[in-house]
């Protein structure tokens, strides 16, 4: 009879993919998953995807080497990356499957406040570190406290960059010009209350752009004519910085422009060229005056995965690196227990791989989160010249 | 003020060539082409290559950017859309594959040319200062004048060629067109061809001035369909005043409603075409 | 198929849906978790399809998914009400908002309103973002506590969501709407209104010719499709707990009309199916990484261009009782 | 007595008028027919009536109400029912189904009561069944009433689009050029027809092209021309009306290019 055979179809359909589903949880053994959670695709797509080629590139030097040591015992490093499509709801159902389909405990990403903030609940829950590339400090004061900030924050570099420009180029006035996303808002908020903490005269902040926008010209015409000494783009995206620069130039503007987070050396001299010389910047290790060794290799494994160098790396090498080590520090069982990881924290330090000088890395944010949830990226503040970013300095986060 | 309009003017004219191509488009098939904005990523990302990295002149990269997507265009209406429209007289169907291609262009972009947002060196450098506080950078003088050439081009290419006559035939009806001997298979494809050239040279000059990354077309797609609603569906001089005037609200907002820029268009959209169904200039 | 047969068949869905899955899947949190979203999801698409059904394309069912969802957390996080109460609010408010942009806006036709209902889409995403004084602005609104008691006379009816297992909880929830959504339009189609519906999406100058109201009709479908959406907004927001301006945008507005389209425009369950299959099929690609999205748009072109009357025109036997054919003609 | 007046009516697209101070009366119980060559402006006169488009000026009078510019459905449970020149019908229904839900304006029940289910709902359902029943026998239908409608030959469609617009139960029914592209025999079997809705009451206004049809079944005609009015009485008169002679003549030497 056609119709018990259509049901028997259906049924035994049903079962082979409720057996699929239940075979992809096994897992195998010796192999450490880490999780890369971010937006890879759309504008931004560039934020996600260096985590995740940075991740898979540290991966794949360690499992050259055999592998990762933790107790005596040598494990594979498998990164399972999604792309959240910045969607928060896209996050939240990624981490849920990172967390309990893949059983990974350390995730990182995501690279935006709502995308990070969407998922606190599920890694709560789920008992999982992320290591956010976004700076709201919900995310790391307590009572939060299963994220780590991956990167200086933009909030942290703020201040100290206008402090140098204050001291050193006597800047007086500073405007601010913004992605219209909650990201580049928020962080437009804290650089203004950081300049205002300077006084510094602040003669335009509400000025920004939409996602996607190719012609700075109407907003920058807006943000020019108030002619400030500084100028600084609020979380601009690498895509989106040299355009803003150009626009601010070829309007005539002659002040400093600056921002908070890491660019690409290459992208801003393909679109804005000799404009943008003299524009500052945080990286991380990228600049070739303070990289060692390792780093070198690092950049060379990086271009084998994403196929060229991309220097908003630089600050997010470190992610993958620290996880593994402060498990190490911890003991095997913070494999699969974050309690025993999150103690660790607190006394964790290893000399930096990346740079030339013997600095520490460690946690730090007991100044901004009360609490140590931020691994100690060193702050390189840059100045873009003739293709290149020059160190202006290094600095850091205090503790 | 005047550098406000000046800014207006340069997208309004760029914007008004990616109208164009969408109001053929439709008009030709009633097919709201979602990919719009992909297409025009992709002729810049041609011009990315032939003119950034292979360092040819420009005015090649324009050409092979206009060549390559007049033929992704013949492949659009080959492959998929031809197929679709035979068999289906719903507007949908067609509306839902046009979204499919969008994903499709968008997914392979990414894995192309990558997450790097992509730029040109400048094709002429230099500022014109027009007066004491308005500038216009001579690389915008250049697309300014490229893009109205093109607009020309095409008017008079639609009033007086052979070809043209005979897709403006089509656009006015099909099944008509069809009796009077108009080839309906030939001309649609031609007429995705002149839409997809369209947004591809429009490409190909942005990336002289703003770059192009694999992220932008969904939102240069709907900027497009703001155009043609404000001018009108199908009419071709709608969508050059829809390009036009979207390009100097969108510079006028960010000047006074900085911020709220696009919030306040979308609105004043919505209640225009409550009132005005039709556009400015479409058929009532 | 007959009615026995029917009836047997819904029993059978029904226990799978209902006992089977939960069952295979309570330590599975993620995959209740996906069958969850699936099934709120698929409320929310549900509405574009009864609007595909009176013969427009809504593209702005995002809008009014997002006006929920903000209402319902609105009425939790800022007003204190009750999860429940905020729940129906949801549903009540995004109707009214519904009703009052639908009047206008439904006399455009064709692509018309779908481009205007996708301008909808982004106006609520842009305003959520810019009225920061009621909607916390970009920063969204966060930390939103799980569904409470409900209890009618000291009877305890649901029990509170923190106590039990929030996964299972959240299930039965989303399940619940569901069915009764379904319910309502299986109900809806199968009646004189929904005979009325399809008489406006073959021809509404024919229905106005016997008397037939066609605006306030046109409406009343508007008002069904905009009340899922805040119902479903809602649920959707305190599962997640938070919500932000881009939680729903442009791309779930277009993903609802996929999942109505690739489920079949011509069945009540098209959605239902469309939508369980795509967001499920999505989810299971994850591991592909870049390589998902390019081969969901190839699946997505090859359903169009080979089964264009979507999934559930293959004509399995056991489905051909549930057809309501769409017609043909414009 | 006059069902319906219309007074001066006018409709102008931009510049140009279709139909330009019009004015007649359509008498309770007769069937009245509107002519003129094509492009005379009598699809537009037809729209007015039946309030699909607005007037410019002027109005029409149902019953001593005035229904000018009303919403097509308000004006149809009126009793001013019309039907379509195209072959509209709900294409994917059955015959039966196309009159059921044509009977719209019979119901007693809401749509609320409809979705329930209640009694009433019910017996409105078999009610309407068996009127379209009814319906359909006398119109000739009564043997595919259980087609789907889409299947059906040409002549049948006309008759069904007839159908429908009667259940609607109209006083005075508008037929929308009910004999184009009829040959001889199917204009008989349309007249008896137009003729058998008048015997149940229902006065009939038509606008036709085919005068010939016209002229068997009319018990008065209005000609228009240009959207004017050139003439209006009995067959006999219009036959020797030298304006309309001179209309259609005139028109037709400027078709053959003379």
């Amino acid at each position: 009879m056609r119709f018990t055979s259509a049901v028997r179809k259906v049924s035994l359909g049903m079962l082979f993919l409720a057996c699929l589903w239940s075979a992809s949880a096994v897992m195998a053994q010796d192999v450490i998953k880490i999780g890369v959670l971010g937006v890879m695709s759309g504008p931004a797509a560039s934020w996600g995807l260096v985590n995740r080629y940075c991740a898979e590139a540290s991966a794949n030097m360690i499992n050259a080497q055999g592998g990762f040591e933790i107790g005596g015992k040598k494990y594979k490093i498998e990164i399972v990356s999604i792309d959240d499509r910045n969607d928060p709801k896209v996050a939240v159902s990624g981490a849920e499957r990172l967390i309990h389909e893949e059983g990974i405990r350390y995730i990182i990403g995501p690279n935006i406040d709502p995308t990070s903030m969407a998922i606190v609940p599920t890694i709560e829950k789920g008992a999982a570190i992320s290591i956010p590339y976004a700076f709201s400090k919900k995310l790391f004061t307590p009572p939060a406290k299963n994220s780590i900030l991956g990167m200086i924050a933009s909030y942290q570099a703020g201040p100290v960059i206008y402090k140098y420009l204050q001291d050193k180029r006597g800047i007086k006035s500073i405007a601010f010009v913004a992605r219209n996303d909650s990201e580049s808002l928020n962080q437009r908020d804290e650089g203004v209350l950081a300049a205002k903490a300077l006084n510094l005269n602040i003669v335009a902040a509400s000025d920004s752009y939409e996602t996607g926008t190719t012609d700075f010209f109407p907003v920058m015409s807006s943000v020019v004519s108030s002619n400030p000494d500084l100028l600084v783009i609020s979380g601009a995206a690498p895509a989106d910085t040299p355009l803003l620069i150009r626009a601010a130039r070829e309007l005539g503007f002659k002040g400093i422009i600056s921002t908070e987070t890491a660019q690409d050396a290459k992208v801003i001299s393909e679109l804005a060229g000799d404009l943008a010389n003299g524009f500052i910047s945080v990286g991380g290790a990228s600049t070739p005056a303070i990289r060692s060794s390792y780093m070198e290799e690092f950049i060379k494994n990086y271009e084998k995965v994403a196929g060229e160098w991309n220097d908003e790396a630089g600050t997010k090498v470190y992610a993958l690196e620290i996880i593994l080590n402060t498990i190490k520090a911890a003991g095997p069982a913070a494999l699969t227990d974050i309690s025993l990881f999150m103690k660790a924290i607190d006394t964790f330090s290893m000399p930096n791989p990346y740079l030339k000088d013997n600095r520490p890395l460690r946690y730090v944010g007991l100044g901004d989160f009360t609490q140590r949830r931020q691994i100690s990226v060193p702050m390189v503040v840059t100045e873009y010249q003739n293709g290149d970013f020059q160190t202006l300095f290094v600095g850091e986060v205090a503790n | 003020m005047g550098q406000v309009l000046i800014n207006g003017l340069y997208s309004g004219v760029q914007y008004a060539l990616i109208a164009l191509g969408l109001t053929l488009i439709f008009s030709l098939m009633n097919v709201m082409n979602f990919a719009h904005g992909q297409l025009y990523v992709l002729g810049g990302f041609v011009t990315y290559y032939v003119y950034g990295v292979l360092g040819l002149p420009f005015v090649v990269a324009l050409l092979a950017a206009g060549i390559t997507l007049a033929v992704v265009g013949l492949l659009f209406d080959i492959l998929f859309f031809r197929k679709v429209l035979a068999r289906s007289a719903r507007d949908e169907s067609t509306m839902l594959l046009a979204t499919g291609t969008a994903l499709l262009l968008d997914s392979l972009f990414i894995i192309f040319f990558g997450e790097k947002h992509r730029g040109v060196p400048t094709v002429i450098s230099g500022v014109m200062r027009i007066s004491n506080n308005i500038f216009l950078p001579y690389s915008r003088v250049l697309i300014i004048i490229i893009s109205v050439a093109v607009i020309v081009f095409f008017i008079l290419f639609m009033k007086y060629t052979r070809c043209g006559r005979g897709l403006r035939a089509m656009a006015q009806d099909r099944e008509a067109a069809k009796l009077m001997g108009v080839n309906v298979d030939r001309y649609s494809m031609f007429g995705w061809a002149l839409a997809a050239m369209l947004a591809g040279l429009a490409g190909a000059m942005l990336v002289s001035v703003s770059g192009v990354n694999s992220g932008l077309g969904t939102w240069l797609s709907i900027k497009a369909f703001i155009m043609v609603m404000i001018g009108g569906a199908g009419v071709i001089s709608g969508a050059i005043i829809g390009g036009l005037m979207l390009g100097i609200l969108e510079s006028f907002g960010s000047s006074f409603l900085p911020g709220n820029q696009y919030l306040a268009i979308f609105i004043a959209l919505i209640i225009f075409l409550a009132i005005r169904p039709r556009g400015l200039l479409g058929r009532q | 198929m007959n009615r026995k047969q029917k009836i047997l068949l819904l029993i059978v869905a029904l226990a799978f849906y209902l006992v089977l899955l939960p069952y295979l899947c309570r330590d599975r949190n993620y995959l209740l978790g996906v069958i969850t979203t699936a099934s709120v999801l698929s409320v929310i698409s549900a509405g574009v399809w009864l609007i595909f059904y009176i013969g427009r394309i809504n593209i702005g069912q995002g809008a009014f998914a997002l006006i929920g969802g903000y209402t319902g957390a609105i009425a939790i996080s800022k007003l204190g009400l009750s999860f429940w109460f905020g729940l129906v609010m949801a549903g009540i408010v995004s109707m009214l908002v519904g009703i009052i942009i639908g009047l206008p806006l439904l006399r455009l036709k064709g692509v018309y309103f779908s481009m205007i209902t996708l301008s909808l889409t982004e106006t609520a995403r842009l305003t959520a973002q810019s009225l920061v004084p009621i909607t916390n602005g970009p920063n969204g609104i966060l930390n939103l506590p799980l569904p409470g008691e409900l209890s009618f006379f000291g009877i305890t009816l649901i029990p509170d969501f923190a106590k039990v297992n929030k996964h299972i909880a959240m299930f039965y929830l989303s399940a619940f709407l569901l069915i009764a959504s379904y319910a309502v339009l299986y109900r809806i189609i199968n009646s004189r209104v929904g005979w009325l519906f399809r008489s406006l999406q073959q021809n509404e100058d024919l229905a106005s010719s016997f008397g037939v109201d066609v605006p306030r009709l046109r409406v009343i479908a508007f008002a069904i499709c905009t009340f899922y959406a805040g119902i479903g907004g809602a649920f959707f927001v305190a599962m997640q707990q938070s919500i932000y301006p881009a939680t729903f945008s442009v791309q779930d507005s277009t993903y609802f009309l996929l999942y109505c389209f690739l489920g079949g425009l011509g069945y009540v369950f098209g959605p239902l199916i469309g939508t369980f299959v795509l967001y499920i099929g999505f989810e299971m690609l994850q591991g592909l990484n870049e390589y998902q999205p390019l081969i969901y748009a190839l699946l997505m072109i090859g359903m169009m261009l080979w089964l264009p009357n979507g999934m559930l025109s293959l004509r399995l036997p056991f489905l051909a009782g549930k057809k309501s054919p769409l017609g043909g003609a414009k | 007595m006059a069902i319906m007046e219309i007074h001066n009516l006018s409709k102008r697209f931009g510049g140009l008028a279709a139909v330009n101070d019009v004015s007649f009366e359509v008498k309770e119980g007769e069937i009245l027919s509107v002519i003129g060559p094509n492009g005379a402006g009598k699809s537009t006169l037809f729209k007015l009536i039946s309030s699909f488009l607005p007037a410019s000026a002027g109005k029409v009078l149902f019953q001593g109400e005035d229904i000018t510019s009303q919403k097509p459905h308000i004006v149809a449970r009126k009793g001013v029912v019309r039907t379509f020149q195209e072959t509209t019908i709900f294409r994917e229904m059955t015959v039966t189904d196309n009159v059921v839900v044509a009977h719209h304006l019979h119901s007693h029940t809401s749509l609320l009561g409809f979705f329930f289910g209640t009694r009433t709902a019910r017996q409105d359902e078999k009610e309407f069944r068996e009127r379209a029943g009814d319906i359909l026998d006398f119109l000739g239908l009564g043997a595919v009433k259980n087609e789907v409608a889409k299947n059906l030959p040409h002549g049948h469609l006309r008759a069904l689009g007839v159908a429908m617009g009667m259940a609607a139960n109209p006083k005075i029914l508008l037929l929308d050029e009910p004999f184009a592209g009829m040959n001889a025999q199917e204009t008989d079997e349309a007249l008896g027809m137009v003729r058998g809705i008048r015997e149940r009451g229902v006065t009939v206004l038509l606008v036709e092209h085919d005068m010939s049809a016209v002229m068997k079944i009319s018990d008065r005609i209005v000609v228009l021309n240009f959207g004017k009015m050139i003439a209006e009485g009995d067959p006999e008169a219009i036959r020797s009306n030298e304006d309309v002679i001179e209309a259609y003549l005139g028109r037709e030497d400027e078709e053959i290019g003379i």
